[in-house]
């Protein structure tokens, strides 16, 4: 499992580095799933299979499509993929590299310099117990994440309409009275 | 009668008042019937109290009006308290005053602001009959105050003349510097004494100073300082001429009646504060004498005629201080009535004259008017004789007389201030004849177009009559004798010794002062009239031309306290007109603005710049709290 | 309960002003006036109903006291004593005024004027009975806020700065007096247990040197900045020059008013050893605003900037008074605060006539009015003439009292505040001579006042002659109280006053002697 | 797997959030800027599954699930957004999307 586990994480770190570095949209996407499918297969290592499962079919599925398909209707173009080379200049990305780095190194310091803790057998948290869980004590939540999609579901049709006019809306209210 | 001492002030008061409030809509005579007929009244009044008071002879007359304000144990009231010094102040306060006031209705026939000028010159009469008749030193200083402002108003009547206004402020200016160093004083009499009721104050100085206590020397130069400032003497006369801009009537209101004998006036009446203090009164002396000698001689160049006037005013007040400072009281007072005659006298026909010639002041373009206008020579001449104190038959000589006796021989008396007397008087004799002769002799220069009317003459015969007679109530004693003056004196003010070893002979400075003051005249008559040619060749030597000019200019102390107060006071002011103190506050709120500059510029509205700034700060705060 | 009925009534009034203005665009102003009115002739009553004064009784007229919010010991406390009273009635006359010199001049907006403008003196009333600190805070911040809005809405050219000025150094000074109050609050509070803002038992607490010090000047601060004293009055000539007339009326009148008013309330009583330390500082201070702001004033051409800086010499003369501790000083004080409301007043007032019939403000484009004008010539010289302290004039029997309270107390500081009354006569004379002397540079007609004007005018003539000649019954209202505030320095002052009585009865028997 | 492996997990996160913040502060693509919001949230969820594992609870898992759930509404208005910024301003590019700046 242990080597599982670190292949998992290297192919993560790996092609998220890929997400990142890439030029054209469409490449980095599928680089994206590749980094959340090892991260999925390091939730199943770490005792969490369900979760693995989502993570698959909704960040690797879902929210990918999604972006695939918003991605289709901007009509990107080369000329996109070499303005993105432009943009991506190292003098642009030394600097918050460096920054991440150091707070990378602060985090690690916290987690190696904490004190070790005691070894313990991995025992799994299967679906039933998540589930459980997820009905018992926090139903609420579960209520308020259904609303909250039910929010963005909204939010998404009413930006997403094409408007006729692309002036400000308070623009448009003082040519309607007039 | 003493139940009507209040009618006195109260009267031009009242007129002022009227005045203010009718005068737009009363005829003139109506007003000049206002305006003379308050002042005559008071003047009646005073007359009737006089003749009381010669009568019954009592120590005074006191009457309580109000009660002004108690404050802890400080009870100013308006209270009036006449006894023979004030009596003699409010006579020639009202008496002259009404003959000037009526001279002015019709000197200011054609003025438009008629009732303006009454109203000054009513609300002028009322101060100063205050300033003389009040029982304590606060309301004198209202009086004291209330002529400054009056003298401001008269001397700037005329006031769409920028040159007019300048003088009038500098006369309240400068008045008001003298009054700052009075009102000092009286703070120090209040904490002293705890009251400033003058009988009060008179009566405890003695117990409360030995002679020659700091106390009572500190408090009679600081009555000095406001007496030097009122009256015009050094340092603080430099007001004085140029209070010529007002109206002549007013020139004659402040010369003779009232103003400039204000500091005669608050001396005599503290004279137990200054025998206290012997430094003080000998300033007060050599004050006098300075000053008589200064303004003699700027007198001698002037030649606008009401100039001339005006110097002469502040050297004969010189001589009344000389008079004080030495303790020869009651010759100072005598010489202050009389000069309030004879002066008024000098400036009513100035103005006749001045009238009658088109507002012409410069006596080079005045001559001959001896024909054309033989009263007002007559009288000129009278006034003229007495100024220079022309020996037995004017008033003047027997008043100036007593003054250089008593600089010798009286107990403070000395050589030096006698000296100055003695040149003092041979100088008013050359000026005044010098006068006399521009004015009068010669070829006329300028035609007479405005004969003076039987108003203007009636005051000056009054005035003329007063002037030579006015002198026989006070004789030497060695020449007829008469005390009367100085003995309705006696009880308010000390009288004075003269030293035995002198006078024996007495007779022969009389003689000196007779001999010095003809000869002035005759110094006069040979360069103005007899050998002019004379007074050509020493205009050709460059000495007397720059001592000339030196003189003319008042001896340079308007350009010194120009140079050394106004200038600066004014530069300094403007300098400062945004006030350097906001500028620090300004500097603040910039700095504050600087800051928001700054900060604003981080609010560029680029998303990524927002993150960065957050994951410094999380790295802030993850250090500070790892590694702190 | 009169006493709150009359803030009650003008706020109410404020309100209602507000909202007439829909009914009929007249109606503010005659509501304004009413309410004003209707407090002038209540404080009238009070003044008159007032029984002379018996020493040793309490110097308490009128006292309500209402619980307000217990658990913090806020109680809603108003008290008169004959200095609030003076102060009321000088509030109500100015306030009327200023209804009346508003009467055509404000046009745009008349119903939210008059509601600041009531509004501001149901602040200052309140500032002025009020004696629970944290009442007192509130009212302090009442009267500022409608102050903005009258200099920020209807103010001249520079308003907005001006505005913020004002707000920013009154605003700034009063959180430091919050500070102190709150500090004396639970420094009360932990001595004895009770925690209150009641004034009256917040005068029993004992501070160590250092905590009064402090707390003092936090006080200090917020009424230093409003009288103004010197380094902290920049505010004051922006906000008298740019508010409209009855603006500056509110200001140089009243508002300052509350400073010294302050000074003598709070500081004086409840830091006596604190105010005896820094009494030669800010006697110093006082001196300093006397010759400072007379300079000042002397080289403005800005009529209200001139007259504005005068207002901050003749403010030095209330510090230097009040931290002179004796009986003639703090009379002076309240003599020059009424006296200087008034003049100073009416100077604004005829600032404002000739502004409404030249459209500037600017001393150099006046001259030669006097033949024009001549009502408001001679109007003018009275105030002109009650400014440099003529005697007759109240302003004369507030200067020499104070001077007189402050020679006992420090004889140098006060020479140089006598040399002040040489440089306001010089300051005075000049706008005499800018304004109505020299000729005229241009030939455009000048009105003289009307009927209204006059009605403004001539009361504070009278008021103003009546205060020189026979100030006695304002002397005699404020005796109770203002040795109430003197009680903590009695100890240096009964030597003096010996020595006075030792001399006084001596004085009067010999008169009497004599003339009899 | 031991204890040590869940430091590493832990690690793993971090190096994960890491890298899609660093991602947010190089690109300007409005939509590689979502991508990287994307990846930092699945690191997040990452160490909440990791503390989940290590005291044997469901707690972590759920978080997951709520993170999830905010992570689909988020991109689902998130890229409206972006519809609309790039109808209006015809590019991707956020520092264009500059106009309420201060």
């Amino acid at each position: 499992m242990e080597l599982t586990f670190y292949i998992a994480a290297a192919v993560a770190i790996l092609s998220t580095i890929m997400v990142i570095t890439r030029y054209n949209m469409i490449h980095a996407l599928l680089y994206l799933v590749v980094s959340f499918m090892a991260v999925a297969v390091v939730f199943f290592t770490l005792g969490a299979p369900f979760m693995a499962a989502l993570e698959i079919i909704i960040y690797a599925g879902a929210i990918v499509v999604l972006i695939i398909f918003v991605i289709m209707m901007l009509n990107m173009i080369q000329e996109d993929v070499q303005r993105e080379k432009e943009w991506l200049k190292p003098s642009v990305w030394v600097g918050p590299a460096l920054l991440s780095a150091v707070l990378l190194a602060e985090l690690a310091y916290i987690l190696l310099g904490a004190n070790p803790s005691q070894t313990e057998a991995l025992v799994a948290v299967d679906a039933k117990l998540v589930g459980l869980a997820l009905f018992g004590p926090y139903l609420l939540g579960v209520q308020l994440c259904g609303i909250l999609l039910m929010a963005g579901i909204v939010g998404a049709y009413h930006l997403g309409r094409q408007k006729k006019k692309v002036i400000h809306r308070f623009l448009q209210e003082r040519s309607a009275a007039a | 009668m003493e139940n009507l001492l209040w009618l006195i002030p109260a009267l031009p008061f009242l007129g002022a008042i009227l005045l203010v409030l009718f005068g737009g809509r009363l005829p003139k005579s109506l007003l000049s019937l206002i305006g003379v007929g308050s002042v005559g009244v008071s003047a009646l009044v005073t007359i009737l109290l006089g003749f009381e008071f010669l009568a019954e002879r009592p120590l005074y007359y006191q009457q309580e009006v109000w009660q002004w304000f108690s404050v802890a144990g400080f009870t100013p009231s308006v209270a009036f308290h006449v006894d023979a010094l004030s009596m003699v102040f409010i006579f020639v306060i009202t008496f002259v005053g009404f003959l000037i006031h009526l001279y002015a209705t019709a000197y200011m026939a054609d003025e438009a602001d008629f009732a303006r000028f009454f109203a000054c010159m009513n609300l002028f009469v009322g101060s100063m009959l205050v300033l003389v008749l009040a029982d304590n030193l606060l309301l004198l200083y209202l009086g004291w105050e209330g002529v400054g402002l009056c003298s401001y108003l008269l001397i700037g009547f005329w006031y769409k003349e920028p040159a007019n206004g300048y003088a009038a402020r500098k006369a309240f200016i400068i008045t008001r510097i003298g009054d700052t160093a009075m009102a000092i004083g009286l703070f120090l009499l209040f904490q002293l004494f705890g009251t400033l009721n003058i009988q009060t104050i008179l009566s405890d100085a003695p117990q409360v100073w030995p002679v020659g206590a700091e106390g009572a020397l500190l408090v009679a130069l600081l009555l000095l300082g406001g007496a030097v400032g009122k009256s015009g003497q050094l340092p603080l006369q430099t007001w004085l001429p140029d209070a010529m801009a007002g109206p002549t009537p007013v020139s004659a209101l402040i010369h003779a009646a009232t103003m400039v004998t204000a500091g005669v006036y608050l001396i005599a009446r503290m004279n137990v504060v200054f025998e206290l203090a012997p430094l003080a009164q000998l300033l007060v002396a050599v004050v006098g004498a300075a000053t008589l000698l200064i303004a003699g001689f700027s007198a001698l160049t002037q030649y606008d005629l009401k100039r001339v006037l005006a110097y002469s005013t502040i050297s004969q007040i010189g001589y009344m201080f000389l008079a004080l400072g030495v303790g020869a009281w009651s010759a100072g007072i005598f010489h202050f009535m009389i000069h309030a005659f004879f002066k008024a006298l000098l400036f009513l026909c100035a103005g006749a004259i001045i009238l009658a010639l088109h507002h012409e002041q410069d006596m080079r373009h005045m001559g001959g008017l001896r024909k054309s206008m033989p009263v007002v020579f007559w009288t000129f001449l009278i006034g003229a004789g007495s100024l220079a104190a022309l020996p037995l038959i004017t008033a003047g000589f027997y008043s100036k007389d007593q003054i250089l006796w008593y600089a010798l021989a009286g107990e403070n008396g000395n050589v030096w201030l006698y000296a100055a007397g003695l040149a003092g008087a041979f100088v008013t004799s050359i000026y005044t004849f010098r006068m006399v002769f521009l004015t009068f002799y010669g070829p006329a220069k300028t035609h007479v177009s405005h004969p003076p009317g039987k108003l203007i003459t009636i005051p000056l015969i009054l005035l003329a009559i007063l002037s030579l007679v006015g002198g026989f109530i006070e004789l030497p004693h060695n020449f007829g004798h008469l005390v009367l003056f100085s003995e309705l004196l006696q009880p308010v003010l000390p009288a004075i010794e003269a030293s035995a070893s002198l006078a024996a002979n007495e007779w022969l400075f009389q003689l000196l002062a007779a001999v010095v003051s003809l000869g002035g005249v005759f110094v006069a008559y040979l360069f103005y009239i007899k050998s002019p040619y004379l007074l050509h060749r020493l205009m050709h030597n460059g000495l007397a031309v720059r001592l000339q000019q030196f003189w003319f200019a008042g001896w340079g102390f308007d350009a010194l306290y120009d140079n050394l107060f106004v200038r600066p006071y004014v530069f300094l002011a403007n300098l400062n007109k945004r006030d350097i103190i906001d500028s620090f506050y300004t500097g603040l709120a910039r700095t504050a603005e600087g800051f928001h500059v700054m900060l604003s510029q981080s609010q560029n509205g680029v998303l990524r710049s927002y993150v960065m700034g957050i994951v410094v700060g999380a790295i802030m705060i993850l250090t500070i709290s790892l590694f702190l | 309960m009169i006493l709150l009925w009359m803030i009650v009534l003008l706020m109410a009034g404020g309100v209602l002003a507000w909202l007439a203005k829909r009914w009929h665009p007249v109606l503010p102003r005659w509501i304004a006036l009413f309410a004003i009115l209707t407090d002038l002739i209540l404080a009238c009553y009070l003044w008159l109903g007032t029984p002379t004064a018996v020493t040793g009784s309490s110097p308490w007229l009128v006292r309500l006291e209402i619980p307000w919010v217990p658990q913090w010991g806020v109680n809603f406390i108003l008290a008169l004593d004959g200095l609030s009273l003076l102060m009321l009635l000088l509030t109500f006359f100015l306030g009327a005024l200023a209804v009346l010199i508003s009467w055509r001049e404000i046009s745009t907006k008349s119903g939210f004027f008059y509601f600041n403008l009531l509004w501001v003196l149901a602040g200052i009333t309140g500032v002025f009975l009020t004696m629970d600190l944290f009442l007192f805070y509130f009212f302090w911040e009442v009267m500022l806020i409608p102050m903005y809005f009258l200099i920020g809405v209807w103010g001249h050219a520079n308003r907005n700065y001006a505005a913020y000025k004002f707000f920013l150094f009154t605003q700034a000074s009063g959180l430091l007096m919050l500070l102190a109050i709150l500090g004396l609050y639970f420094i009360h509070g932990s001595q004895t247990g009770i925690y209150t803002f009641n004034y009256f038992e917040l005068l029993e607490t004992t501070l160590d040197p250092l905590a009064a010090r402090l707390l003092m000047f936090g006080f200090l601060a917020a009424f230093l900045v409003k009288l103004p004293v010197v380094p902290f009055h920049s505010w004051l000539p922006d906000a008298h020059s740019e508010a409209p007339t009855a603006g500056s009326i509110i200001l140089a009148g009243l508002l300052l008013k509350t400073g010294a008013y302050g000074l003598l309330r709070f500081v004086l009583p409840l830091f006596p050893g604190a105010a005896l330390e820094f009494a030669p500082w800010a006697m110093l201070l006082g001196v300093v605003g006397i010759i400072y702001g007379a300079i000042l004033a002397f080289s403005q051409t800005d009529l209200k900037r001139l007259v504005a800086y005068t207002s901050v010499s003749h403010m030095g003369f209330v510090i230097l008074g009040v931290f002179a501790f004796n009986e003639w000083a703090l009379q002076g004080v309240v003599m020059q605060m009424i006296a200087h409301g008034l003049s100073t007043g009416a100077l604004f007032v005829i600032a404002g006539f000739l502004y409404e019939r030249l459209h500037t403000r600017d001393i150099q484009q006046m001259g030669g009015f006097w033949s024009k004008a001549p009502k408001m010539g001679v109007i003018a010289l009275i105030f002109v003439m009650a400014s440099l302290g003529l005697p007759g004039l109240g302003n004369f029997i507030a200067e020499f009292l104070t001077l007189v309270g402050s020679w006992q107390a420090n004889n140098w500081l006060t020479v140089f505040a006598t040399i002040g009354l040489v440089l306001a006569t010089v300051y005075s004379l000049r706008i005499m001579q800018k304004v109505f002397y020299e000729p005229a540079p241009t030939d455009r007609p000048l009105p003289d006042l009307n009927a209204r004007e006059l009605l403004i005018t001539l009361p504070m003539v009278v008021l103003i002659l009546w205060l020189g000649l026979y100030p006695q019954p304002i002397l005699d209202t404020a005796r109770p109280s203002i040795n109430q505030q003197l009680e903590a320095y009695q100890e240096p002052e009964v030597e003096e006053k010996k020595v006075v009585v030792a001399e006084v009865p001596e004085v009067e028997l010999g008169i009497e002697k004599m003339s009899e | 797997m031991s204890t040590a492996s869940m430091e590493a997990a832990l690690l793993l996160a971090g190096i994960l959030f890491m890298l899609g913040l660093i991602s947010v502060l190089i690109r300007r693509n409005i939509i590689f800027m979502l991508i990287s919001v994307e990846i930092m949230l699945n690191a997040a969820g990452l160490a909440f599954i990791v503390a989940g594992t290590r005291w044997v609870q469901p707690d972590g898992q759920i978080m997951f699930i709520f993170i999830l759930t905010m992570a689909a509404a988020e991109v689902s208005v998130g890229l409206a957004l972006i519809l609309q910024i790039y109808h209006q301003l015809k590019t991707l590019n956020s520092d264009a999307a500059n106009i309420m700046k201060g």
